[in-house]
């Protein structure tokens, strides 16, 4: 177990990096919502389960389609 | 052994987490980057107080038919409720953001803060 | 004696509220508006001889005082409550000769933010304050973007510094919850003495990030001039009368409660001192009367955490009335800036010239209030520079006094230099038609000039409040009970 | 350009330095300190008197399925502090997100812009139908963690959040599907109302706002925890519509 989290945190970090490094937004933010997603498995792990749910279904699923929607309606809509 | 580097690794990470999004958002010019590096830190943050509230070998705060009594060790619940807060208040800001993200691309056709007056600095 | 939670939840549910309001009519949100500040003045006047004769705690949910959220309203909380809703109250009435293009959705982020402001200064929980802090800014992102234009930069930015501000905060939250494993204010400061010195430096820097934002304190108050020159007029008053009072009452409450070590003030003191001086420079500078009026706003900031920071309960006490002070003429200030404005057509102060005549009223309010800054005899800021001058001279500190004077010297030069423009010159222009002010003026002056010449009339709740915020074993007896 | 990048980056490193120290904090020999830091210990937090429950009442056992009427008889801890004990910060809370939405309506200026919808006509049948299954079972799926919320994991804000998404789905794959302005904002307006009524009735009836005043019932039954699942309710709907409401704009601007 403290094996896996810990795994999990370097991924989130990486992933965190990524989301800077990234180029292209819509990588940046596929890599954000990794971020949220690692944090909602951890939550978990730390016996937050209510806090997982919000993190999943709000931090994760919402807010990267509110990203999405916006960078759709802002640079991608342009170029294509 | 294990349980410091579980422990140090929550710490470290989320305050790592804070950090990268703070660099985020003093780096970058793009200003949807600049609102996924807020994100960042919220997550962040949002860790770390769970994290505070670990405790080693105890439950989820819930009375139920596997913790039926409270006599059993729970983590604390304060800060995940803080936490529930706060996330839906970070959620609240990064939309509005969007929004006047939108906006001003309107305006400019432009993400990048450089090309922006009044957002220069 | 009306209960004091009223103060929030009344406007909340006229908030929730507003958007129905508008369907039966649509001039009904800036009337409930004007009636809900009203209704509070009323509240808060309910309970003025209550508080002051003990300071008031206020269980939410019915749980006892230091174990969940509660209120706590005492003097000081009561003079900024009074200031935040009065300002409201007046900018209310400015708003009724107004007319916004989503007005239900105007005034019901008007009220929040007059709400979280009030909330602010009454909360005696920290993550409350968090939230209360989080209704304001957000009502204040989207407040500005009323007056269109340039306002969306300028909303990003503070969305962004606020953002990573809230981040902040909250980490000293979290920092504090786990070293005391309490979120009460009293409590944590009954046992901030057992908490390891080194963390509790980090702690203050993290509130002083967090709050110093609303407080308008350097380095983080880039955002304001922003703000306040592209917001609406109505917005700018009331960021700067009543937010931004907000946020000097909870620095104040959280440093002379929590930290009430001499190193702290210190630190602040260096702040308030460096936010002063660059405030009044740089207003000298500007051409733009908004942006002039903005960094003037910085400035005073800075000056009141300067005295408050010199910690003796005279020099409170001056800070506290230059507080009051402060927000009744910078709200008169930015109404009349903004009715000259519009008739002039234009933000320059050259462009002004002139309209003493044309816009007798608001040309009248702009003067008097510069005046009252300047420090003009039977004005209220004369006696509040008065008090200012030789609370810091008994403090010994020489050096302060010297920099605070200077700054007064710039100050009079640029605000002499539009006043001068509004009577001593004229420019063939075109006035519009602008906005009615009258009672606003009014009202502001008559307070202006009573203060001026009867500073006995709020002598008392200073004494108190002064008293209140520096005896800080006073409020955790009062929030802990016999605990 | 590189100039930024290390302003930035001494700025951060400022920071990190500063605030890592709080990590390194180790009590000295002798020296009194309530908690190490980092190291929860219950005994010493508010938290355990809501574990407890036992901030008005004396120390009881709570058992689950047995205890009755307890100061707060919500079986998940997080939930009865989110929705009895701090319920204050969670009106404020969904007050943010109301005036979130509110402003991203101002700041996108609808009303004078016309309506666009997401490019969304080539969405294929599949998504289309897959779509119109999932959609009744997200509403439903939101719900079930809406009402169990005292009882389960969730809540107020996952099934309000989840009741979003549903509606987020059915906007972006079906291009017909339109939520009416008027019944959001009736649907917000009314669950904001009914969460400050429901506090106002408590401060009329009890004396405080926001107070308890319902049987609590027995811990962890459905139809227990007094108000709590009244505000969860509440919550869900002004959650669901605000989210809902957002996606809507920003789909629509």
């Amino acid at each position: 177990m403290p094996l896996i989290s810990s795994f999990l945190i370097l991924i989130m970090l990486a992933a965190a990096a990524a989301a800077l490094a990234f180029d292209d937004l819509l990588s940046s933010i596929i890599a954000a919502g990794l971020v949220s997603l690692t944090a909602a498995v951890l939550f978990y792990f730390l016996k937050a389960p209510d806090v997982a749910m919000t993190e999943a279904a709000i931090g994760a699923g919402l807010t990267t389609a509110i990203f999405v929607l916006a960078l759709f309606k802002t640079e991608r809509g342009k170029s294509e | 052994m294990l349980n410091f580097l579980e422990e140090w690794s929550f710490f470290g990470g989320s305050i790592l987490l804070i950090f990268i999004g703070l660099y985020g958002v003093l780096s970058r010019k793009n200003m949807i980057k600049i609102l996924i590096s807020l994100g960042l830190m919220d997550t962040g943050v949002n860790l770390l107080l769970v994290a505070l509230g670990y405790v080693e070998a105890a439950n989820a705060p819930i009375i139920n038919s596997v913790n039926p009594s409270n006599a059993a060790a729970f983590v604390d619940p304060i800060p995940q409720a803080l936490v529930l807060t706060s996330i839906v208040i970070g959620t609240a800001v990064l939309a509005l953001g969007l929004a006047l993200v939108m906006k001003i691309y309107d305006k400019y056709s432009t993400l990048n803060i450089s090309e922006i007056r009044g957002l220069k600095w | 004696m009306v209960n004091l939670t009223l103060i929030i939840a009344l406007p909340l549910l006229m908030a929730f509220t507003m958007p129905i309001f508008k369907m039966l009519n649509s001039k009904l949100p800036k009337f409930i508006a004007l009636l809900t500040t009203a209704f509070n003045l009323i509240v808060l006047s309910s309970n003025f001889t209550e508080i002051m004769a003990a300071p008031l705690i206020l269980e939410l949910g019915g749980w006892q005082a230091p174990f969940a959220i509660n209120l706590y309203v005492g003097p000081l909380a009561l003079v900024a409550a009074f200031l935040i809703n009065g300002s409201a109250f007046i900018l209310s009435i400015y708003n009724l000769s107004q007319d916004y293009q989503f007005d239900d959705k105007f005034y019901l982020l008007f009220l929040m933010i007059t709400a979280g402001a009030s909330g602010m200064v009454m909360t005696g929980d920290l993550f409350n304050l968090f939230v209360f802090i989080e209704i304001t800014s957000i009502a204040a992102y989207s407040l500005t973007t009323f007056a269109g234009g340039s306002s969306y930069e300028a909303s990003f930015k503070y969305l962004i510094i606020g953002g990573v501000g809230s981040v902040f905060l909250l980490l000293g939250i979290g920092f504090t919850y786990s070293a005391v494993g309490s979120l009460n204010l009293a409590e944590i400061a009954a046992s901030a003495g057992l908490i390891n010195p080194l963390l509790l430096q980090i702690t203050a820097l993290l509130f002083l990030i967090g709050i110093g934002i609303e407080a308008e304190l350097f380095p983080l108050n880039f955002w304001v001039p922003d703000i306040y020159t592209e917001a609406p007029t109505a917005v700018s008053g009331i960021m700067s009368g009543a937010v931004s009072a907000a946020g000097i009452y909870a620095l104040a409450r959280i440093f002379f409660t929590l930290f009430p070590a001499q190193q702290f003030f210190n630190y602040l003191l260096v702040i308030g001192v460096i936010t002063l001086i660059m405030g009044e420079l740089i207003a000298y500078q500007q051409e733009n009367i908004k942006r002039m009026l903005a960094y003037s706003s910085l400035a005073q900031m800075g000056l009141i955490v300067t005295v408050i920071s010199l910690g003796t309960e005279a020099a409170v006490k001056a800070g506290l009335f230059q507080l009051i002070n402060h927000s009744i003429l910078k709200v008169l200030l930015f109404i009349s800036a903004g009715v000259l404005i519009s008739a002039a057509g234009s933000k320059k102060i050259k462009d002004l010239a002139g309209l003493g005549t044309k816009k007798p009223t608001a040309a009248f309010g702009f003067t008097i209030a510069a005046m009252g800054i300047l420090g003009v005899p039977f004005l209220n800021g004369f006696i509040s520079k008065f008090m200012i001058i030789s609370s810091s001279l008994n403090a010994d500190q020489f050096l302060i006094t010297f920099l605070i004077l200077a700054a007064a010297l710039i100050e009079i030069a640029y605000y002499l230099k539009v006043v001068q423009k509004l009577y001593f010159e004229d420019l063939e222009i075109e006035v519009k038609n602008t906005a009615v002010i009258t009672v606003p003026v009014i009202l502001l002056t008559l307070l202006i000039i009573g203060l001026g010449v009867y500073p006995q009339l709020i002598a008392e709740p200073l004494e108190k409040a002064a008293a209140e915020i520096l005896n800080n074993s006073r409020y955790i007896m009062t929030v802990l009970g016999g605990i | 350009m590189k100039f930024r990048n290390l302003i930035a980056l001494v700025i951060t490193a400022a920071f990190a330095l500063i605030i890592l120290q709080a990590f390194t904090i180790t009590p000295a020999a002798g020296e009194i300190t309530l908690n190490e830091f980092g190291k929860a210990d219950i005994n010493n937090r508010t938290a355990q008197l809501y574990l407890n429950k036992s901030v008005n009442t004396d120390n009881k056992k709570v058992i689950y399925q047995e205890s009755k009427n307890l100061e707060s008889g919500s079986a998940n801890i997080v939930t009865s502090v989110v929705a009895n004990y701090r319920s204050f910060d969670t009106l404020g809370e969904i007050t943010v997100l109301f005036l979130a939405a509110a402003g991203i309506g101002v700041v996108l200026n609808l009303e004078n812009s016309k309506k666009k919808k997401f490019a969304a006509d080539d969405s294929s049948l599949i998504l289309n139908t897959g779509i119109k299954l999932l959609f009744p079972l997200l509403l439903l799926a939101g719900t079930y963690i809406f009402v169990y919320g005292h009882l389960s994991p969730g809540g107020g804000f996952q099934g309000g959040a989840v009741i979003a998404t549903a509606f987020l789905l059915k906007m972006l794959s079906d291009n017909k599907f339109e939520i009416k302005e008027i019944s959001i904002t009736l649907v917000e307006s009314t669950a904001g109302i009914s969460f400050v009524g429901l506090g106002l009735y408590g401060l009329v009836t009890r004396g405080s706002f926001l107070e308890n005043f319902m049987a609590t019932g027995t811990v962890g039954q459905l139809f227990s925890a007094g108000i709590i699942p009244l505000i969860y309710i509440a919550i869900a709907f002004k959650v669901g519509a605000e989210l809902t409401n957002i996606v809507k704009n920003l789909i629509e601007a």
